[in-house]
């Protein structure tokens, strides 16, 4: 595989494009050690755990999810295994009510601001608690409270999106600004483009946060791009630019800071592109065995950005073993258990297929609806989702809840 | 009440809405200092700032993403297209994007804000790329409303609610009638419903039905047909989605007879929709079979442009056949 | 003869096509060393280079624009755009440019040769953004053809042709039948024609019709039909354009019924266009209102699909209704 | 306005991206010297006047076409004015069977490989011999023969396609590239973002050429890019590239000679941004008076490109002020007499409506292609291009020429 590679720096420096070769910015060896000249970033106790905590959890929920889809609990899924740093520690360092436009593989961005693992599930299970009602595949996650926009699966629409929602942010004068999330491989869509340049010239107070994992879906970096990354291209747009090492949380935490910085108090978007690989099949549809070497895999595993804060931790004592059993084994619970409650809660109701289309539903809508219910009523057993309880007699073993044995090829 | 023509007019609903709620926004290809090459938004810059009404690159797919993104957040875009031939690189944010984004969050969050405005249509020499009459491929799309104002008057209360509706809405505007079309358009603030045809004549024998700048071609038609004793009703659809069922086929179960006119091709433009919807509700009722007076299933000519269109004489030869069967 | 199911077969058609003519070219995202994310391509950069068969960047505008330019050129490219919902971006290149390029430049130059792959449909829990159907857009495009194939034997052949046929072609596969549907398929190289529809099954009191993997709907509701003693004509459309009017209207005028079914939504659906079509050419014979059963006018669902999707029985009921009108 | 500024250097010099300040390499003074340092490129006297020849063709039958616009006898036009030493020096460093896939603005290559006048008036105005058969508005030339691609209105369409054509140039081993023009405007669409990836990713022999001319329409560059011009992105990209004046006719061509030599030996993709200006209208639609100063068109006036590949010809002796004289009574003769003979032609046959839309008419298009002959046949006075002659008695006046009394507004 052929990544950019390029020496490392230790402060962030911010590229205006006078220079070109674009170093990485990283404060913390695998060992949990600083790099000598580092300076940890301000960050005290409290949010270092919070940080630390929603890494953890991200990863259980994604080793036991992925686990339910094998079993065939859940149709799909997707694993931020291996950039939890990336995500999280960007996160961590705006606002918590800066806005999140992600791609994604960004579950951990979500966890870091609070959302509940039984809101998790209620979306994977697309169950009547869903907030999105059961139309996204799983992990299309969103949360107004959180400031999350909800999750498209086109990739790239969000980028542009991102500029304009800064542009309003912007306007309003409240401080705020928008973070983007997208892959290496979105960033070749036409929308990469648009976003960025319009951000240039409008002076918008986005930051576009690139996870450069090395792959998309089986396409490796080398044949997304020739140049050195996606980092350079911020030179053609007059943007500032800084690549950090997104395995390291530290750095990616005290780069983004400082680009928030940017953001709010200059107008000025920023680019960060985080080196980082999906130490994971892209998805539960996945198998990388068929494009890339268990040797790299294997390489970069040794490089795993949760267990690199751990020991950080564990030297500044602000965490022990003893702790880390109690956390995986109270997340551990709690994600099998939220699950069991959440695969059994019934679908949403029948009118949710045509509501939200419009902000009230058209006359043809409602036609359409009543039709269908008629339909219902004549076939009750048909359609044990939806049927009223009194008509799927026939179905007794739950199987109108949400999620039957769904075992989706939807979506890659 | 002042004369004005159509561009005045949406010029006059643009600087209205943006008096009116300081979170409107206008922006495009040239849409700023110069006002849009058209000159639809001239003086918005100088009246609302430059943060209110500008330029933007020349990028549709970004103009419209930035504007979704926008409309998310809570502000109000009217964001130009130039011409609706070039709508298509945005295609993705509008059909996939604006459409979808209330659906697929369970309505946390929505575009509602948004509205895109474009010229369309033929007539004015513009060949292949500057005639098309794109409302069809949007039609297709739940989530989006379309509308197409026929007159001043019309465009200046359509085009206030589309601003103001709290979906993402098209408006598509007949660029053939921008300085062609004149009328008396009241100077106060006032809307017109989406989603309701009008009925512009009431009539016996036929229904005629168009919209946009397609309403002065079956106007005159119905004018040729009334000298041979034929009596028209004739209605304007105004939105295309969604649509006023109720109205076209109360009008079909009393005349029995429709003719549905549009440039777009023949071969899935929206006419297909009207004729399968009505024939179906108005089964019995149907005297002849509903037919169609459209463009070729070709891209748009020039110097044929008239043999193309579909112009009054075809609409009245249509009438005449229907009346015929 | 040997049994395949649908991706073999096509990518049997794509070794084929490959073999016969060096200037055939497959590439698209992840269809190269991979082979496709549902392995459509499986093989074939082994079998003939990198040249030939090869990983894009991750942009369908690129990756449309670039087959224009390849077909332009004299190349055969066949572009996979990995899920019928990621088109859009590819819009404008597809609609304005690979639709327009022969007219535009009075045939001194075509993108005849391309043809763009894409899997296409619902039922398998996919949601928004991986089960639209969207051939209808498309179908509005003159100059395009759209092709739709029901099981393996067919997509062989009708890929074959469509990759050979001198015009843009696009090529919808029903991803739910990927490896559902088996079937015997002729290992020699053969073509099916553009253009025709088929009939699959005679029957005198009722024309059903659909295409793609919605064929296996109606056939079942044909056989829930039959066993009411209802007598149902089967036609696979197979080109959604051009559309072959003559053998549907032929059976029409037979049976004087008809519905016809596809998952996209209803409003401005390709079903829109055949009613309006038949109602015209058959108005005399028809006995009851042609009838349409769709998705609902509505963005893909996930929980709730099979709610959503136009199912047997919603076909069953709809020919009971026809004949009982 | 704020264009990019950059200090001169006098020798090719392809940057790598390892620089990142853009030189604009110059040769020629606008007194028709050369700089100090400076050396001639490999160019005899029959093919620089072939190049002057096409330059002054171009700028005459622009005058011309604009006048008889105004006079109403034409629909649309647009002028390649102050543009031509960028169009037609870079066309003239290629070999004349390289395909050319162009915006709308480069009539002036089309010259150069020899589009007779007779050829430019019939498309114009859209008669039975134009090629394109009437279909297109002014300006939107195509020729098989001369390796000219049909002219698209939707912007920077081309420009992707110009990376496919190129790549299938490659694998036919033939020699050939691909060079595609576009403004800087149309470089902002995200077609262009993905030809420049694509092209660099898969070494295709392209060269792109942007024609920044400080407008797209009424949009100064400033509001289309924050960074300094376009040349940069190329780094974003892994591309080679050159910034050159546009006006320096010698210039452009040694860039692009060399350009093509990276792209057909090397595979090498090449941007070159040519800084040039647009000295007339954006079209016959158009007028600049509304976005821009006198004052600033009076100062590019005075870099005329013509004059100053004039004044270098007159010094070598190769041209004289007779020869000029000749040439520009003969050129605009030939125009007037060319457009007369076109605008009488007849338009193209009814037909035409239905042909080219597939290879052969779908017997859909053949039916409509019937009724509307039989309408045309019951008001043939209404359709006058195209009734049967022996129906249009009604209209004596030839009116049945392609192109009435025809005021568009159609373009922009
Ligand atoms: C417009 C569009 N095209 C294609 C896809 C299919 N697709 C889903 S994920 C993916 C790869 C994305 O790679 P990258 O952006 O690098 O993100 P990563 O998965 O590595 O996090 C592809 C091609 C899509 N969702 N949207
Ligand atoms: C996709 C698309 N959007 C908009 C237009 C309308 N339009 C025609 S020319 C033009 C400006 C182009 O500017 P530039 O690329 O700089 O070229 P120049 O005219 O300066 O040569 C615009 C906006 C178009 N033709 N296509
Ligand atoms: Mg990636
Ligand atoms: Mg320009």
């Amino acid at each position: 595989m052929t990544r950019a590679t390029s020496s490392l720096v230790h402060s962030p420096h911010f590229l205006e494009g006078d220079e070109f070769s674009i170093d990485t910015f990283a404060l913390l060896k695998q060992d949990g050690s600083l790099y000598e000249g580092a300076t940890v970033p301000d960050l005290d106790r409290d949010k270092a755990l919070r940080i630390y905590h929603a890494m953890v959890f991200t990863r259980v929920l994604d080793e036991r999810m992925l686990a339910a889809q094998r079993q065939g609990r859940l149709s799909f899924y997707m694993q931020c295994t291996g950039e939890e740093a990336a995500v999280i520690g960007s996160t961590a360092a705006l606002d918590d009510a800066d806005m999140i436009m992600a791609q994604y593989r960004e579950q951990g961005a979500l966890a870091y601001r609070g959302f509940s693992c039984d809101e998790f599930m209620n979306q994977m299970f697309g169950n009547e608690h869903d907030y999105g009602k059961g139309r996204q595949m799983p992990i299309h996650y969103g949360s107004a409270k959180l400031h999350y926009m909800t999750i498209s699966s086109p990739l790239a629409t969000q980028i542009p999106q991102a500029t304009g929602y800064a542009y309003g942010q912007k306007l309003a004068g409240d401080g705020h600004c928008t973070i983007t999330y997208f892959g290496e491989g979105a960033a070749s869509e036409g929308d990469f483009h648009a976003a960025l340049n319009m951000a240039a010239v409008h002076k918008v107070p986005v930051i576009f946060f690139c996870r450069n994992n090395g792959y998309a879906i089986s396409t490796p970096a080398v044949e997304q791009f020739a140049a050195d990354g996606v980092a350079p291209r911020a030179f053609g747009y007059k943007m500032r630019v800084i690549r950090v090492d997104g395995n390291d949380v530290l750095a990616v935490y005290q780069a983004t800071l400082e680009a928030r910085r940017l953001a709010v108090e200059q107008n000025q978007p920023v680019l960060i592109e985080a080196m980082t690989y999906r130490l994971a099949a892209h998805s539960s549809s996945d198998d990388p065995s068929g494009y890339r070497s268990k040797k790299e895999e294997e390489a970069w595993r040794e490089k795993d950005p949760i267990l690199r804060l751990r020991r950080w931790l564990e030297d500044r004592e602000w965490w022990s073993d003893d702790e880390e059993k109690a956390l995986q084994e109270r997340l551990r619970r709690e994600v099998l258990e939220t699950m069991k409650v959440a695969q059994k809660r019934p679908a949403p109701p029948l009118e949710s297929l045509i509501t939200d289309v419009y902000d009230t539903p058209t006359p043809q809508l409602k036609e359409q609806l009543a039709a269908l219910e008629t339909h219902i009523r004549r076939y009750p057993e048909a359609y044990p989702k939806s049927a009223h309880k009194s008509a799927s007699e026939h179905s007794p073993q739950g199987s109108s809840t949400s999620s039957g044995a769904v075992t989706g090829q939807g979506g890659y | 009440m002042a004369t004005l023509n159509l561009l005045q007019a949406i010029n006059q609903a643009l600087d209205i809405a943006m008096a009116d709620n300081e979170r409107v926004l206008c922006f495009g290809e040239d849409v700023g200092g110069f006002g849009g090459v058209f000159r639809a938004t001239s003086h918005l810059q100088d009246k609302y700032g430059k943060a209110r009404c500008f330029n933007t690159p020349l990028v549709e797919q970004g103009i419209i993403g930035f504007a979704n993104g926008l409309a998310a957040q809570g502000s109000t875009p009217v964001a130009e297209i130039q011409f609706a031939d070039y709508i298509f690189p945005a295609f993705d944010q509008i059909v996939n994007e604006s459409a979808k984004f209330r659906y697929r969050s369970g309505s946390l969050f929505n575009v509602g804000g948004l509205t895109i405005r474009a010229p369309y249509g033929g007539g004015i020499a513009g060949g292949l790329y500057h005639s098309q009459s794109p409302e069809a491929y949007f039609a297709h799309t739940p989530g989006l409303k379309v509308v197409v104002p026929r007159n001043p008057h019309q465009a200046k209360g359509l085009l206030l609610a589309a601003i103001r509706d709290p979906n993402p809405v098209l408006f598509f505007e007949p660029k053939r009638l921008y300085r062609a079309s004149t009328g008396e358009v009241p100077e106060s603030d006032y809307e017109l419903p989406l989603g309701e045809a009008e009925v512009i004549k009431e009539g016996s024998d036929i229904t005629l039905l168009a919209w946009g700048a397609q309403m002065e071609v079956i106007e005159e038609a119905a004018e040729l047909a009334e000298k041979e004793g034929i009596s028209c009703e004739i209605i304007d659809l105004r939105s295309i989605l969604p649509w006023d069922v109720d109205t076209v086929a109360t009008s079909v179960l009393k005349t029995g007879r429709l003719v549905i006119s549009h440039e777009a091709p023949l071969t899935g433009g929206f006419a297909g929709e009207i004729a399968a919807t009505i024939q179906e509700r108005c089964f019995l009722y149907l005297e002849s079979p509903i037919s169609r007076v459209t463009g070729l299933d070709t891209p748009f000519p020039l110097t044929l442009e008239k043999e193309y269109l579909p112009d009054r004489l075809k609409v009245f030869e249509a009438i005449k056949a229907s009346m015929a069967y």
